[in-house]
């Protein structure tokens, strides 16, 4: 296996003339906007690769419109003007009818006002803090509707919890969803100093005082629980010293809002079963459609161990929405696209179909998984209805007032107190 | 005119060479103002509002080398944390543009940005006070970046913290200031920084002609910041940095202070990068603290290092070929660009010590055995006293 | 207004200072007129360049009085400020600005005590123009002065760096090793050079080179193990038994 | 709502067990079987009931397979098997049985969850106080003592009796405390028993006393909380030594870190950007070891890190020779000019590990040795964290007597001091010089090694390291080896002492401005050289 790697890594070295063929004619073009080297290589390269896959299978379909569909691949190297540098490449000089891409939040505002500006059409696949619903972005990620509170609500009901511990990297992710979880929980009566909240910078790798914080917060008499919104590579010390300092889910269990299955493929999950982590989509999961997207997976990257994940299954969605919407309108152009957009229903990859709603979020089932420990999830819980995606939080004063309607009021944040638009869209 | 007709004093000489850069300069921005602007898109002279971008992003980064080679390639302090002051200008710079966006926000809320409205900011930080105007921002666009290198330089220079001890602590400086912005609650919007702006001095900020607009500032402060450089050197006092970097003891002995030198050009150079940032925010339209990233400022010393350190234009070109050497590898090679980017790396150092500009300089001067005396005065400035720092290293 | 304390120029007083334990100068004392020039001899290792560390601020001493003009307490000043008193200083190793031309390096000698502004803007004068002019007559370079620092030859830059030190302006200077790596005639020549810059400074020599310092004929201090083993006249050192043993290591 | 029903449930289960001794031996294979049935977790949980409802200890093996996953059953007749490494066992008597094919598709697995796992736990417990295995008793103790189960009261005193051994008896008493505490028994026993518990110390005891706390009322309250506080205390003393053991781990990842780039960078004077990379190579190195041994031979596996040492020495000491050969040699004398270069190879490394091993992090396991953690007194100590600073020391030793005693050693000072005296000497300079280098950069790769069990083992590992390798070598004073470990061991401590107070972020900016002030006092770090020949 090794050695295949290997092999593959000396003929991608030696592709350095290759780059990526020219523009023939009669193609559309689609951009994939994902590092694919810096610190957040290590999560947004699969994406790539998912993305290329799904391209060549609507190839392999004969196309869209009666054209190829070619990719164009751009590395922003995990540095935020660059997406906006690329970004503006990709529809400027490329002329992409559309774009996949970016991963943190971050890199999602740095390229905003280039779609905005430029007038084109980015699918966002990853599950992020809300509070935002841009005309030209498609939400295909979760919102803090569609994972963390289904989550505690689980952790509420079946480990009958009374204390948190919100435990999280210091962005904007984790600081909004632990803001609406905070003020979730106190409206289920959970008393102030039944939560704790704890922020560490990204890439934290010391984890050895906060488990033990977490350790002596929990020993406090009532059943304790961590909801964790730690993000990318700061997960496996965190999940390491959680498995050595024996925090064993039994006692304290843990729920995780950004691991997956590649970031559990980083270590050993032997003592860490009975963990949780809440998503949409599992690879574990029980559907033909899921079963046959794997198993095209495993062959496209031609790797037995490559594993799925959740923003894998968003631009499942995304990607066969837009292809829906184009055939719908017969043309790529951003404004019919966008338009068409919102009621396209697709399946998704646990049996279900999601739909596009008029605030650009989609409809998704909330699964809980525990892990397990050959590094997978098995779900043990997942909603029975499908969960709408939503823009504005209503646990959040300030946005509580919030709606966003693309189709009828056209308007990303609505007010609905003074009926009125806010912001200069 | 004023740039290019120099007082040709005998000991303020200034080279004919960067008098022929900036005369380059200048040409090259106005065409590509009047390119993009005034040729209608569709004809073959059209320059397209991305490249137009692009090019702006360079010519700041452009300023960042050039203020970088200030004080490294004329004063042998390599500072490995020169982006926190870019940084740094950046952020006042984004604060003010913050400011401008006035309901417009997602919110809708008249003072408070968006990000401290959802972080339950009750009011505006005091520190963020008086950004609305943007004299005041201006200044602060000058006055942060200066003053922390006042401080750090005061402390530094004072004590003889110098050579790879200075180094990493201004690595550690940068590093500290990333650190600290990371965290929501400094008030400056964490990892998401600053952004989505609307407009600037009142111009919509998405609009071209204000692009083409800040393009031709950058040219302009860049054009600034090389005459700058060029009249420092030439000057008795740019002989002293000169002779600072190479035997700062024997100055010292001359009776200069060394530390008073360093801490000027310090200074100066950090409120250059400050305005290179201040320019670059407004046309990237992000402010973030992985500008703070020491791996940013590294990448500042390898354009400088490729251009020529010590040579005044060798930063400006530097700067333009690695980043234009990125933009357009990471399009065309996703996947190995990297490998091309390092190799160039190892490459400059090993066949190119002196730089693009310095190598190509010497090369002219060999053929040309009437060498100037400008030419031979400046191209000492490649090696540096850096031997005798390792002996001091090895010494120990 | 400070009382002077002596009438000599220079003046040490059981001067101590040691690293990590080792005593490099260990209560020495010395006193030097104005006019005067001395030449400091000793083994290596006796505190020589030691000495005209501590007199040029650029080692502070354990304990002991130093005192220049009778009344600068020379511990408390640095490096910068001792030397726009008027205390020029030659190193062992010839330090010049290699990269500059050798007008230059004198141009910058001479402007030690400008501020930044001064220095930023600047024009050069006429007596400057001068100044430099005597001094390369005086180190015999003029020819040279064009050329960059860097291409002079050893001996050469051990001209050019007394030459910064004339530049100067100042009342003291020291030197040291001024002929080590040189040629016989280079060596006559410095001596001459010395004996000039002698008549209007006042002038101490650090040397090992005994035909050299019988060539200057001045007062000789011996140094050994940071203190003063002899003085007098070369000949009345060199008569000395202890020196002797301390040069001959017995 | 649930947890209610749980209770009840529980109830029941005990009241059965009550009577197990005189019950009848009921067979419990036809319960087993029905777990091929159970559709959902309610229906497992069911079925965990009626089974610990036997009061047979033999459910035992069946259970703990539940627990951990390994019951499954064939999807062709239903039949319940264990499952474990391919290979099928009965759920009962845990035989061998020949599954034919063995197709592990022909399996499927019987759900668990947590709670269900909680509730197997507490089951076992009872079932498993006279079982054979100690380890096995005192993890029924401790459940019991956890949940505080009164119930199981009398199965304790009954099992305290025949107890031989001395830690499970303590165990059973510590257990029976807190049973006697939730029972309905009279406060003078409780009151015996509050003291038994407060002895016994720690932060379960805490977090038991506290959950009582809530509903004593009267002496046992007073006794409780007096308790409390006096526990909390005593966890504040034994907070603090936790403190400075973490301190200790932080600064031995510290030291490992640094403590090539302490040869490379302070005593050659190369600023060698690329060092995280031979750390990061290192990693990989262990990696590539423990996949082979994986696939070929899984009985090695416990000694993948002891394999894995010697290669990475190798591999990243090889790297490092090719780099010095190739590059650095030509660069001496310049050192902020090997900052580029070796920047631009670590570039090329990272993005070379990236087309070769995939972006994302590799599983790079810890062998048993590694895991878990054991405690003295109430201080907690990992394996892996011991294991890294028992590992940090031997490499300093190591290294530190090459430097000091060999006569490689001493032709490298030699060479550092005065390359051309030591030429001079018949000394092959550059010889030594590649050698120093490999050495240096050897000793990352090993370092690589160990970190690999803590952290992340991707592309990006060595970028992590590198900003606090090169503060800590500075920090401690360039070119002193003991100036890495001083420095090291010193600002582990430090960063642990304000991270409760600063928090992990802030704690460290104030560690980097502290460091810059610190230079500032002393420019050459903590263990410089002071004279002359010093300033050149």
């Amino acid at each position: 296996m090794l050695r295949r790697h290997f092999l593959a890594g000396i003929a991608s070295c030696s592709m350095l003339m290759g780059g990526w063929a020219y523009a023939a004619e009669d193609t559309i073009k689609v951009g994939v906007l994902h590092s694919l080297s810096g610190t957040m290589a290590i999560s947004e390269t699969t994406l790539k690769d998912a993305m290329l896959m799904l391209i060549a299978e609507q190839n392999a379909k004969g196309g869209l419109l009666g054209k190829q569909i070619e990719p164009v691949v751009v590395d922003p190297a995990s540095d935020w003007p660059l997406f906006a540098e690329k970004a503006r490449e990709l529809i400027s000089a490329n002329k992409v009818a559309a774009v996949f891409g970016a991963w943190t939040s971050v890199s999602r505002k740095s390229v905003l006002p280039v779609f905005k500006e430029l007038n084109s059409v980015l699918f966002y696949p990853v599950q992020y803090e809300g509070e935002e619903s841009e005309r030209n972005v498609f939400y295909t990620g979760a919102a803090p509707n569609q994972q963390a509170i289904p989550a505690v609500d689980y952790l509420l009901a079946e480990e009958g919890v009374e204390r948190w511990v919100l435990a999280g990297t210091d962005y904007v992710y984790p600081r909004t969803t632990n803001k609406i979880l905070e003020a979730y929980l106190k409206s289920k009566g959970v008393a102030a100093e039944d939560i704790m909240i704890n922020y560490t910078p990204f890439g934290h790798s010391d984890w050895q005082t906060i488990v033990s914080d977490i350790k002596t917060f929990g020993s406090a008499g009532k059943k304790t629980a961590v909801v964790s919104t730690v993000n990318g590579d700061a997960n496996v010390p965190f999940y390491k010293e959680l498995g050595n300092q024996g925090v064993k889910a039994s006692d304290i269990p843990v729920v995780a809002f950004s691991v997956g299955e590649e970031e559990l493929a980083g270590f050993d999950t032997a003592p860490l079963v009975g963990h949780l982590a809440a998503w949409n989509y599992f690879q574990s999961v029980e559907a033909p459609e899921n079963t046959d997207f794997i198993k095209k997976w495993k062959t496209f990257t031609k790797d037995e161990k490559r594993v799925t994940n959740d923003p894998m299954e968003a631009h499942y969605i995304g990607f066969n929405m837009w292809v829906k919407a184009v055939e719908k309108v017969g043309t790529t152009d951003p404004d019919k696209v966008i338009a068409a957009l919102p009621g396209i229903t697709v399946p998704n990859l646990t049996g279900g179909m999601s739909t596009m709603l008029a605030n650009h979020h989609i409809t998704k089932p909330v699964l809980i998984g525990e892990i397990q420990a050959d590094g997978q999830f098995e779900v043990v819980s997942k909603t029975d209805d499908l969960v709408p995606g939503d823009a504005w939080s209503d646990f959040l004063p300030e946005s509580k007032l919030l709606k966003s309607d693309w189709v009828e009021l056209k308007c990303g944040s609505y007010n609905t107190e003074t009926k009125a638009c806010i912001g200069g869209s | 005119m004023t740039l290019f007709s120099w007082p040709n004093r005998t000991e303020n000489f200034v080279g004919v060479g960067t008098k022929a850069a900036l005369l380059a300069l200048a040409v090259f921005a106005v065409a590509i103002t009047f390119a993009n602007l005034a040729v209608p898109v569709g004809s073959a002279l059209h320059i397209p509002d991305y490249i137009v971008a692009l090019l702006g992003k360079f010519l700041c980064y452009a300023m960042l080398a050039v203020s970088l080679n200030l004080v490294w390639g004329y004063c042998g302090i390599l500072s490995l944390g020169h982006g926190a002051f870019f940084a740094l200008g950046g952020y006042a710079m984004g604060m003010y543009l913050m400011r401008q966006i006035g309901t417009r926000g997602v919110y809708g809320h008249p003072v408070l940005p968006d990000f401290m409205v959802f972080l339950n900011y009750k009011e505006l930080p005091w520190f963020w006070t008086g950004f609305d105007q943007f004299w005041f921002a201006a200044l602060m666009i000058m006055l942060v970046p200066g003053m922390l290198a006042f401080v750090f330089g005061w402390l530094a220079f004072r004590s003889r913290v110098s050579g790879v001890y200075l180094s990493i602590i201004t690595q550690a400086m940068t590093y500290a200031l990333l650190l600290a912005f990371f965290r929501n609650d400094m008030g400056f919007g964490g990892n998401n920084g600053l952004t989505d702006f609307k407009e600037i001095f009142g111009f919509e900020l998405q609009s071209r002609e204000t692009r083409a607009g800040l393009f031709f500032a950058s040219a302009v402060f860049l054009g600034l910041f090389v005459a700058i450089t060029a009249f420092i050197t030439a000057s008795r006092f740019g002989k002293l940095l000169v002779a600072t970097r190479d035997a700062e003891a024997r100055t010292r002995f001359l009776g200069f202070r060394p530390e008073k030198v360093k801490l000027f050009v310090w200074t100066l150079s950090a409120v250059m990068a400050g305005i290179a940032g201040a320019l670059y925010v407004p046309q990237v339209g992000i402010i973030n603290p992985g500008e703070f990233a020491p791996a940013n400022s590294i990448e500042i010393v390898i354009w400088t290092a490729v251009g020529g350190r010590g040579t005044i234009i060798g930063p400006v070109v530097g700067a333009f070929l690695v980043n234009g050497g990125k933009s357009w590898f990471t399009g065309l090679f996703p996947e190995v660009w990297l490998f091309v980017l390092g190799a160039l790396f190892v490459f400059t150092t090993l066949f190119l010590p002196k730089g693009v500009v310095g190598t190509v300089r010497e090369a002219w001067t060999t053929r040309r055995s009437t060498a100037s005396r400008v030419t031979k005065r400046n191209e000492g400035c490649i090696q540096t006293k850096n031997g005798d720092q390792t002996q001091a290293v090895a010494a120990e | 207004m400070k009382e002077r304390l002596t009438s000599s120029i220079l003046y040490l007083d059981n001067v101590h200072v040691a690293f990590d334990g080792f005593k490099a100068i260990n209560g020495l004392s010395m006193v030097l007129q104005p006019g005067e020039m001395r030449a400091i001899i000793g083994p290596n290792g006796a505190g020589k360049t030691t000495m005209m560390d501590i007199i040029t601020g650029k080692t502070a001493p354990d304990a002991g009085d130093v005192f220049f003009d009778g009344i600068v307490d020379l511990t408390k000043q640095d490096e910068s400020s001792i030397a726009t008193m008027g205390i020029g200083r030659k190193f062992q190793k010839p330090t010049v600005f290699d990269h500059h031309t050798l007008e230059d390096n004198l141009l910058l000698a001479m402007s030690g005590k400008q501020t930044i502004r001064s220095l930023l803007f600047s024009h050069r004068h006429q007596s400057e123009t001068e100044h430099i002019n005597s001094i390369f007559e005086t180190i015999r370079l003029a020819s040279r002065r064009n050329d960059l620092a860097a291409d002079l030859s050893h001996g050469q830059k051990q001209w050019l760096e007394i030459g910064m030190l004339l530049a100067q302006d100042p009342k003291l200077l020291l030197i040291d090793e001024p002929v080590a790596g040189m040629t016989d005639a280079e060596t006559l020549e410095t001596a001459r050079l010395l004996r000039e810059i002698a008549r209007d400074h006042t002038v101490v020599v650090v040397e090992h080179d005994m035909d050299f310092i019988r060539e200057l004929d001045v007062k000789v201090t011996c140094l050994h193990e940071g203190a003063v083993l002899a003085e007098g006249t070369l000949d009345h050192v060199s008569a000395d038994s202890r020196v002797v043993d301390v040069y001959l290591g017995r | 709502m649930l947890r209610g029903i749980s209770v009840v449930c529980s109830w029941l289960i005990w009241s059965f067990l009550a009577c197990s001794a005189s019950a009848q031996e009921v067979d419990i294979k036809p319960i087993i079987a029905e777990f091929a049935q159970a559709k959902k977790f309610r229906d497992v949980e069911v079925i965990v009931e009626k089974l610990g409802a036997t009061g047979d200890s033999r459910v035992g093996s069946s259970l703990r397979a539940l627990s951990d996953g390994k019951l499954k059953f064939r999807i062709s007749d239903g039949e319940v098997f264990i499952v474990e490494d391919g290979s099928a066992f009965d759920p009962i008597t845990r035989e061998k049985i020949s599954i034919g094919d063995g197709d592990p598709n022909s399996f499927k697995k019987v759900k668990v969850k947590n709670s269900l796992r909680r509730k197997i736990a507490a089951t076992l417990s009872g079932l498993t106080l006279k079982s054979t295995s100690v380890e096995r008793r005192l993890r029924s103790a401790s459940t019991i003592f956890k949940n505080a189960d009164a119930r199981s009261l009398e199965a304790l005193e009954t099992a305290l009796v025949d107890e031989e051994n001395i830690d499970v008896r303590v165990a059973f008493s510590d257990a029976k405390a807190a049973a006697t505490l939730a029972s309905d028994r009279s406060s003078d026993e409780k009151l015996i028993a509050i003291d038994r518990i407060i002895e016994r110390g720690g932060s379960d005891a805490l977090s038991l006393l506290s959950r009582f706390s809530i509903r004593a009322d009267g002496e046992l309250k007073t006794a409780i909380d007096a308790g409390i506080s006096k526990i909390q205390s005593s966890l504040a003393v034994w907070a603090s030594a936790q403190n400075v053991w973490y301190g200790i781990s932080l600064g031995s990842v510290l030291l490992l870190a640094a403590i090539g780039l302490a040869i490379t960078f302070g005593v050659m004077g190369v600023i060698n950007m690329a060092h995280g990379e031979m750390v990061m190579l290192g990693a990989y190195t262990t990696f590539a070891v423990q996949e082979l041994i994986r696939a070929s031979a899984p009985e090695l596996f416990a000694w993948s890190l002891a394999i894995a040492l010697p290669l990475a020495f190798l591999v990243s000491g090889t790297v490092g020779l090719i780099m010095e050969r190739g590059l650095i040699r030509f660069l001496y004398g310049r050192p902020l000019e090997t900052l580029l270069a070796t920047w631009g190879v670590s570039l090329i490394l990272q993005q070379c590990v990236r087309t070769i091993f995939g972006p994302t992090n590799r599983e790079v396991g810890n062998p048993d040795w590694m895991s878990g953690a054991f405690e003295i007194g109430h201080l907690s100590i990992t394996w892996n964290r011991l294991w890294i600073v028992v590992f940090a020391m031997a490499v300093f030793t190591v290294l530190y007597f090459i430097i000091n005693r060999t006569s490689f050693g001493l032709d490298m000072r030699a060479v550092t001091q005065n390359r051309r005296m030591a030429g001079a000497m018949g000394i092959r300079t550059s010889w030594v010089d590649a050698m120093t280098f490999a050495l240096g950069s050897g000793i990352a790769g090993i370092a690589g090694v160990a970190l690999s069990q803590i952290g992340n083992v991707s592309p990006n590992l060595g970028q992590s390291y590198i900003i606090d390798s090169f503060l800590v070598v500075v920090f401690g004073g360039v070119g002193n080896l003991w100036g890495t470990l001083v420095g090291a061991m010193s600002l582990g401590i430090m960063n642990k002492f304000l991270e409760p107070y600063a928090g992990a972020v802030l704690g460290k900016v104030i560690i980097l401005i502290a460091i810059i002030l610190f230079i500032q006092k002393r420019p050459r770090g903590l263990f410089a050289l002071k004279g002359r020949a010093v300033e050149v």
